[in-house]
């Protein structure tokens, strides 16, 4: 269904717009500001609009099955290259998601000191690509977004990181950017191929899927895919950028890394990988599964060993990821839809420990373990809150990410139960270092004694946000998984 | 003609070569790398002229004469150069023009 | 085409007779520059080797290769040997081109007076005359004295300006002509010599002819005022001696060409061709010595401003005049 | 004897050629064995007026010279064109002298600018130029 | 040649004229005036070539208005008028005086005029050697720096052993064919072997004046010491011209199949050598030299195609390496003092204090890299597709990936220019024909980089 308003293409230029007035704005730091959280909060309530929309929809010509929004113009024609976006029930909870990560990141950054205005504008434009990339049917398109997406996420990293933010950030570049270039390879042998088969040169998703691509060429071409997918994801062991641009970037650099660049990659292993290339991914499957149970069990157990508490996090994250990826592996609807709602629940989790990390260090300006302790007798809003999202993380029922990784868990086994009980195995792991984490900071001795304050309102606001979620999601997650069921069935079956 | 085609054209390639070699060998001397050039140059004209003897017209002679006024605009500005450089630096040797590195 | 013994005969006969004719004509003419400047400087000139110092040019030659032959220890060997000869060569090589007279018929051979009848003579002239400068530039640089290579600078500016004049002067001539050849240019001139229609032309190629021979009021390379000797101080003997003997010959075969291209060559009424071609050569000869014994010599910014500001461009609006109007006419 | 039309003239041209260097060489070599003298070692020093020499004589010579070459050097190969050209005018007709109109007013201008550049100052006037000694 | 042959040409008339007389009423004018007389008439050109329709018929003997002129004038023309523009402030802080260099500047636009537009060899090559030529002069023309000179004779050595391979190209293509015309000049069968070492020396020669690898070794020192305006027009038009010759050839005789493995070999290590120099490099005007390196083993990669597709890229790549390459050496120039701000650590900072160059320069290496949104990528995007599409998949992985490796050094400068606590001295505030200048090399940028449709459209008339 083709809307009156163009909802799909203002879902992208919105937040750019808003990054060119808030960098217009940047000399009045509160301007930029309350602006940039206009700009969010208009864009979260554009991103759920479709909610309210019939989504069932009737089949369209021109229209792929399953797409309840549909934009098409022509763009490059020169390549058949086409400015498609659709937005099915993956898309609609990934940009909602995303919508609402980049809230909580504005406000979290409400205390930037240096040029706030340009980093607001920055973070806004790099909502603008990631909204694109969850957005886009193009081949091309999705490219383009997602390497867009890595240059205001290198100026977040580069210039308001602390550490060695220079070498975080070209680290974290240079992998993302040699895997992206290898699937841009892939991409153009693929629209090549898809050309010399049916004379239409064309890089829409829905018509690629009909390529036959021999099998060896196939898993050469799914393995640059995959391999794009996996820096980012981050799968071990291509993960070694990571654990640097987490701990270096600034909070709201951390968190829409964490919470919202990795999603794009899981995302495009479900939304293209897998349906392009099925006879390629299945032979790839047992080494997807390899690569995901290690990350859980390796990731927990470094997570463990780590004093820095951003970095325990960094690693917990992409452990934590590792249940993304091992839905996938399995492909099939209830796995998958565990992965996906795993990812909306990583965001949501890791984010909110990321931001609360963030609270710690602004108080202490120290992210060293020893350095906490007796949190929670000296302020019991935020350790409460501290407890909340650790609970969540480490897979507390009643919780968001228990629901997921049980969903995961009981999808995988049904196809690879070696691979659920190394999973299981990894989330017992993790399990001991979130305790071991909730112990010594709310509850162990600090090395030296400091002083915190209590959450302030704006903090609180976000904490509330994200800890309704985190409940939400864990006792109701119905409505979100019913969301996933249509567009799950059309790409399995595809 | 009473000079085969591929007479000449030998003959040119390995003035070609000549030159080149000169070049190459005497790279620490200006003047000397010139006279190479010259004789790489000298040895292309050889062949336009060959080769327009064998096809009877006479394009290549005027390729020639075109060359040679390149030539004389080249070695003009080489010159001018080297003397600028000269009474700068006081030599010739070009490695001695080392500015630059890296 | 076929030679008989005749033509190879004839052919070596014009070599020798040339030889003979230019050597002769270089060692009197030497004597007669001296006796001439005695006349106008009001002196009388060397007059006692021989019946009115005739045979001056015999003992000039005998001390000459009986001096001693001396190099100096710091020249570069080969080029101080090799430069007189480059002075000497292309002088008397440009004599091969140049027809003394009209073809003439001996046993039944058609004869021409030049030792070889170029298609190309007029290229063959001046890339002779750019071989000329080498004997300057290459004596006074081996000299490795600082008199030589002062002189040999200003020698080598010097010839190659006029040069350039001195070719550009001729293009109209080879346009009047439409040939290179020297027999063609004169037998173009049946009619009506040059001179008439190309007066600056011959005016230009004049001054520069001068310019080339290295005379007053043209000799800085050599001015013995400032520089004892300019690009030949060094020498001495009978290398010196081929300097001195190629500016003589320069002067003939520069002056014969003079007359070749402007004055009609051989062409004249009554008297035999040959003899016309060397009463004008002669006259030719006579101003170079006339113009020594009167005009001062000119300073250095002078003569290149002459051939750089006034000559050069005059030559060329002259070839562009000569071809609208020969064009348009 | 066979000959071309070439060889008629190159030929004779040759054999003038050889008698020259030969001439040459004859007097060189004449001189080289009747020459006499003594050899001593103040002979060989260059003369400079009758002082001893200091320096070295290869010494660099002034700019205006390096100018004079290289302007030769352009301009006689642009003779070469116009030289081209006058040996087939007619044949070129009006089209050819409108080009060669054009090349030669082209040369000239570059003429006209070495010389408001002072590219052709000597001497005195190119001291004033510059104004200084 | 009647009125409207005159009226085809007229972008060379116009360039010729302005540069003879910006040569010789320069003593009498302002350096402004001189300034806006040669932008003016290079934008004249530009636009003239832009709006006349081509006509293949030789106005004059040797020159035809071909639909590949009517490309390549405009781009040409933008940018000899970009760096005038950007030259004016530089001049003026460097004291580089006189109407020399604008003159010289037209003069290497009106060759560049007259390369598209030639049909024979011999205005092809009078051409290229005329911008080679005025390219000599620009490059030595700063006489307060010895690397200057240095730099000029250097490449006038190097050009000069390359124009000899060039011409020896072209004179044994000649003697294989019998003509010089490029439309008549075919392989003949029997001089099959002529023909293809004729090929053979002359794509060496191209090497040289493209800066493959190994005739490279010209290109650092070159732009390290020409001034930075000049290095940014010698690092874009002349390899564009010089690429556009091979294309013309190509385009009516291919070389032999036997050249394509000394083609490939020339790619790969222009590619794979150009990055890894570069990476060393601490000085920014050598690294853009070696990534110039780099940039044309793409270009090589794509004209190795042989395809239409691969010419087109070339073409386009062409255009939009122009652009990005302006944008960097202008800021660079336009950041400069008195002396040359060279080395990457001059930089630090700069992006604060000077928003706008420092915005520019970064815009320019993250295009240099080939990040989208800018028109780099639509650029590598475009050569890897025609690379892909003939089959050379081997070329295009190694290509890629040392892409990928030079992003690393672009985005040093980047980080510099951001994300370093330190600052270099802050440059004087920007004057208006430079800012000028950087704003259109950007805006060109970005544009091509969102929208090349346009663009495209243009390449593929050209090659029509």
């Amino acid at each position: 269904m083709t809307s009156l308003i163009p909802i799909l293409s203002l879902l992208i230029f919105l937040p750019l717009v808003g990054a060119l007035l808030v960098f217009a704005l940047r000399q009045s730091a509160s301007a930029a500001r309350w602006l940039a959280l206009a700009f969010g909060a208009a864009e979260f309530v554009l991103a759920c609009a479709p909610l309210a929309l019939d989504r069932q929809g009737t089949a369209q010509v021109g229209v792929p099955t399953g797409f309840f929004l549909y934009q098409d113009h022509g763009w490059i024609d020169r390549f058949g290259i086409r400015f498609t976006l659709g937005m099915d029930g993956i898309s609609l909870v990934m940009v909602i998601l995303t919508a609402f990560i980049t809230i909580v990141a504005i406000i979290a950054s409400w205390k930037v000191k240096e040029r706030q205005g340009l980093y607001l504008s920055l973070l806004l434009a790099l909502q603008g690509a990631v909204q694109g990339l969850f957005l886009s049917l193009d081949l091309f398109l999705f490219y383009l977004f997602w390497e867009a997406m890595l240059i205001p996420m290198l100026f977040l990293i580069g210039v308001w990181g602390t550490g060695r933010p220079v070498y975080s950030t070209i680290k974290f570049f240079l992998y993302t950017f040699v895997g992206s270039l290898l699937m841009l390879l892939a991409i153009i042998a693929l629209y090549l191929m898809h050309g010399a088969q049916t004379e239409s040169y064309t890089f829409a998703l829905p018509a690629l899927m009909h390529t036959t691509v021999p099998y060896q060429l196939g898993l050469w071409l799914f393995g640059a895919f995959l391999l794009s997918f996996a820096i980012k994801f981050p799968l071990f062991p291509l993960h070694t950028w990571q654990p640097d641009a987490y701990c270096d970037a600034p909070v709201a650099g951390t968190l829409m890394l964490a919470s919202l660049l990795s999603k794009t990659a899981a995302y495009g292993l479900i939304r293209i990988a897998y349906p392009l290339f099925p006879e390629a991914s299945r032979a790839l499957t047992p080494l997807v599964y390899v690569v995901a149970v290690l990350g859980i069990c390796y990731f927990a157990w470094v997570a463990f060993a780590q004093r820095d508490m951003k970095r325990m996090l960094a690693y917990s994250s992409v452990s934590h990821m590792g249940f993304v990826a091992l839905g996938i592996a399995a492909w099939s609807p209830v796995a998958v839809s565990g992965a996906l709602m795993q990812m909306v629940n990583h965001a949501i989790t890791t984010g909110a420990l990321f931001v609360m990390v963030g609270m710690l260090d602004e108080r202490v300006e120290s992210r060293d373990l020893s350095d906490f302790g007796g949190v929670w007798g000296k302020v019991p809003v935020l350790a409460f809150f501290f407890l909340i999202f650790n609970m969540a993380s480490a897979g507390v029922p009643g919780l968001n990410n228990f629901v997921s990784e049980l969903i995961v868990l009981v999808g995988v086994f049904k196809v690879a139960p070696a691979a659920a009980l190394g999973a299981f195995l990894g989330s017992v792991l993790t399990l001991i270092y979130t305790v071991r984490l909730v112990q010594e900071v709310l509850f162990g001795k600090e090395s030296k004694p400091t002083v915190l304050a209590e959450v302030s309102l704006r903090e609180g606001s976000v904490l509330v946000l994200l800890a309704v979620v985190v409940v939400y999601l864990g006792v109701h997650p119905g409505p979100v998984l019913d969301l996933f069921k249509a567009p799950l069935e059309l790409l399995l079956n595809k | 003609m009473s000079v085969p085609l591929s007479h000449v054209l030998i003959v040119a390639s390995l003035m070609f070569a000549m030159g080149l070699a000169c070049v190459v060998a005497w790279r620490a001397n200006v003047i000397m790398m010139l006279i190479g050039i010259e004789i790489m140059l000298n040895a292309v004209m050889l062949t336009f002229v060959g080769g327009s003897a064998h096809w009877g017209i006479a394009d290549g002679q005027l390729f020639s004469l075109m060359l040679m006024a390149l030539t004389s605009a080249e070695v003009s500005l080489a010159l001018a150069m080297v003397v600028y450089l000269h009474r700068r630096k006081q030599t010739v040797n070009t490695d001695r023009f080392d500015s630059m590195k890296g | 085409m076929t030679w008989d013994t005749v033509d190879i005969a004839l052919m070596l006969g014009k070599i020798v007779f040339v030889f003979a004719v230019i050597l002769t004509y270089a060692a009197y003419l030497v004597l007669a520059e001296r006796r001439i400047l005695g006349f106008l400087q009001d002196r009388i000139g060397p007059n006692r080797v021989g019946p009115w110092g005739l045979l001056q040019p015999l003992a000039d030659v005998i001390k000459m290769l009986t001096k001693e032959d001396m190099i100096p220890s710091a020249a570069d060997r080969l080029l101080f040997s090799l430069a007189p000869a480059m002075a000497a060569l292309p002088a008397i090589l440009t004599f091969a081109i140049i027809p003394l007279g009209a073809p003439v018929e001996i046993f039944g051979h058609k004869v021409t007076m030049q030792v070889a009848d170029l298609n190309v003579g007029v290229l063959y002239f001046m890339a002779l005359s750019s071989v000329a400068v080498y004997g300057v530039a290459l004596g006074g640089w081996a000299s490795n004295s600082k008199y030589a290579l002062l002189g040999s600078i200003r020698g080598l500016s010097q010839l190659i300006s006029y040069e350039l004049s001195m070719g550009l002067s001729l293009v109209p001539v080879v346009m009047l002509a439409k040939s290179l050849s020297l027999a063609d240019i004169v037998n173009a001139q049946a009619d009506m010599p040059f001179i008439v229609y190309q007066p600056l032309a011959f005016a230009i190629f004049l001054v520069s002819i001068l310019a080339e021979c290295r005379r007053i009021p043209f000799d800085l390379p050599e001015a013995e005022g400032e520089l004892v000797a300019g690009f030949h101080t060094e020498y001495s003997g009978m290398r010196f001696g081929l300097f001195f003997v190629g500016e003589y010959i320069n002067i003939i075969s520069l002056g014969s060409l003079a007359s070749l291209f402007f004055l009609g060559g051989w062409r004249g009424p009554l008297l035999p061709p040959i003899l016309w071609f060397f009463i004008k050569v002669g006259l030719f000869s006579f101003l170079f010595i006339w113009v020594r014994g009167t005009l001062p010599r000119l300073r250095y910014d002078q003569l290149m401003h002459l051939g750089w500001k006034f000559l050069t461009p005059l030559a060329l609006l002259n070839i562009l005049v000569t071809g609208w109007w020969l064009a348009l006419r | 004897m066979p000959v071309t039309a070439q060889q008629v003239e190159f030929i004779p041209l040759a054999i003038y050629t050889a008698a020259a260097v030969g001439l040459i060489a004859l007097l060189l070599a004449a001189a080289y064995f009747l020459g006499s003298g003594k050899d001593s070692a103040d002979k060989h020093i260059p003369y400079e007026s009758g002082v001893v020499p200091t320096g070295a004589a290869r010494h660099a010579s002034r700019v205006p010279f390096y100018l004079i070459a290289i302007f030769f050097i352009v301009f006689d190969v642009e003779g070469a064109f116009i030289l081209t050209w006058a040996t087939a005018w007619d044949l070129l007709g009006i089209p050819g002298l409108v080009h060669i109109t054009a090349f030669i007013v082209i040369l000239m201008l570059g003429l006209v600018w070495l010389w408001i550049k002072g590219g052709l100052e000597w001497g005195p006037s190119a001291v004033r130029e510059r104004g200084k000694p | 040649m009647t009125l409207t042959e005159l009226y085809c040409l007229m972008p060379i008339v116009i360039t010729g004229c302005a540069a003879l007389f910006v040569l010789l009423c320069g003593p009498l004018l302002l350096s402004s005036s001189l300034t806006a007389i040669g932008v003016t008439a290079s934008a004249a050109a530009g636009i003239w070539a832009a709006f006349t329709a081509p006509a293949p018929i030789q106005c004059i003997p040797g020159l035809a208005f071909t639909p590949l002129a009517q490309l390549l004038i405009p781009l040409f023309s933008f940018a000899a008028a970009l760096t005038q523009l950007l030259s004016h402030g530089y001049n003026e802080r460097r004291i580089l005086k006189g109407e020399e260099y604008p003159a010289t500047v037209l003069f290497a636009l009106f060759a560049m005029c007259v390369l598209p537009c030639a049909t024979n060899m011999l205005i092809l090559f009078l051409a290229l050697e005329s911008v080679s030529f005025a390219f000599y002069i620009l490059v030595s023309m700063d006489l307060n720096r010895a690397e200057s000179g240095e730099a000029g004779l250097k490449y006038l050595l190097m050009g000069a052993v390359a124009a000899a391979f060039t011409a020896f190209g072209f004179a044994l293509i000649f003697t294989g064919s019998g003509t010089l015309a490029l439309s008549a000049a075919l392989a003949r069968p029997e001089n099959r072997a002529i023909i293809s070492a004729g090929w053979g020396v002359l794509i060496l020669g191209m090497a040289f004046k493209l800066s493959l690898v190994p005739a490279h070794l010209w290109t650092p020192d070159v732009y390290q010491g020409a001034p930075s305006p000049v290095a940014a027009f010698l690092s874009t038009s002349s390899k564009v011209a010089a690429a556009a010759l091979l294309l013309i050839l190509l385009g009516h005789f291919p070389p032999m199949a036997e050249l394509r493995a000394p083609l490939a070999l020339l790619s790969v290590l222009s590619m794979v050598l150009g990055n890894l120099a570069a990476l060393r490099q601490t000085n920014i005007k050598r690294m853009l030299a070696y990534s110039s390196v780099a940039h044309m083993g793409y270009l090589a990669l794509a004209l190795l195609t042989g395809s239409r597709d691969g010419y087109a890229a070339v073409l386009l790549y062409g255009a939009i390496y122009t652009a990005m390459n302006l944008a960097a050496f202008g800021a660079i120039s336009s950041l400069s003092f008195e002396e040359e701000r060279e080395q990457i650590t001059d930089f630090t900072g700069i992006g604060f204090s000077a928003p706008v160059r420092g915005g520019v320069l970064a815009l320019a290496m993250v295009s240099l890299a080939g990040i989208p949104p800018t028109a780099g990528f639509i650029g590598k995007f475009f050569i890897f597709y025609s690379a892909l599409k003939s089959g050379l998949i081997a070329l295009a992985v190694i290509g890629i990936l040392s892409a990928a490796a030079s992003a690393y050094f672009y985005l040093r400068v980047v980080a510099q220019l951001y994300m370093h606590r330190s600052e270099a001295p802050a440059p004087k505030p920007v004057g208006f024909a430079e800012g000028l200048a950087l704003c259109a090399a950007s805006v060109c940028i970005l544009v091509i980089g969102v929208y090349p449709g346009p663009l495209l459209e243009m390449v593929e008339s050209a090659l029509r």
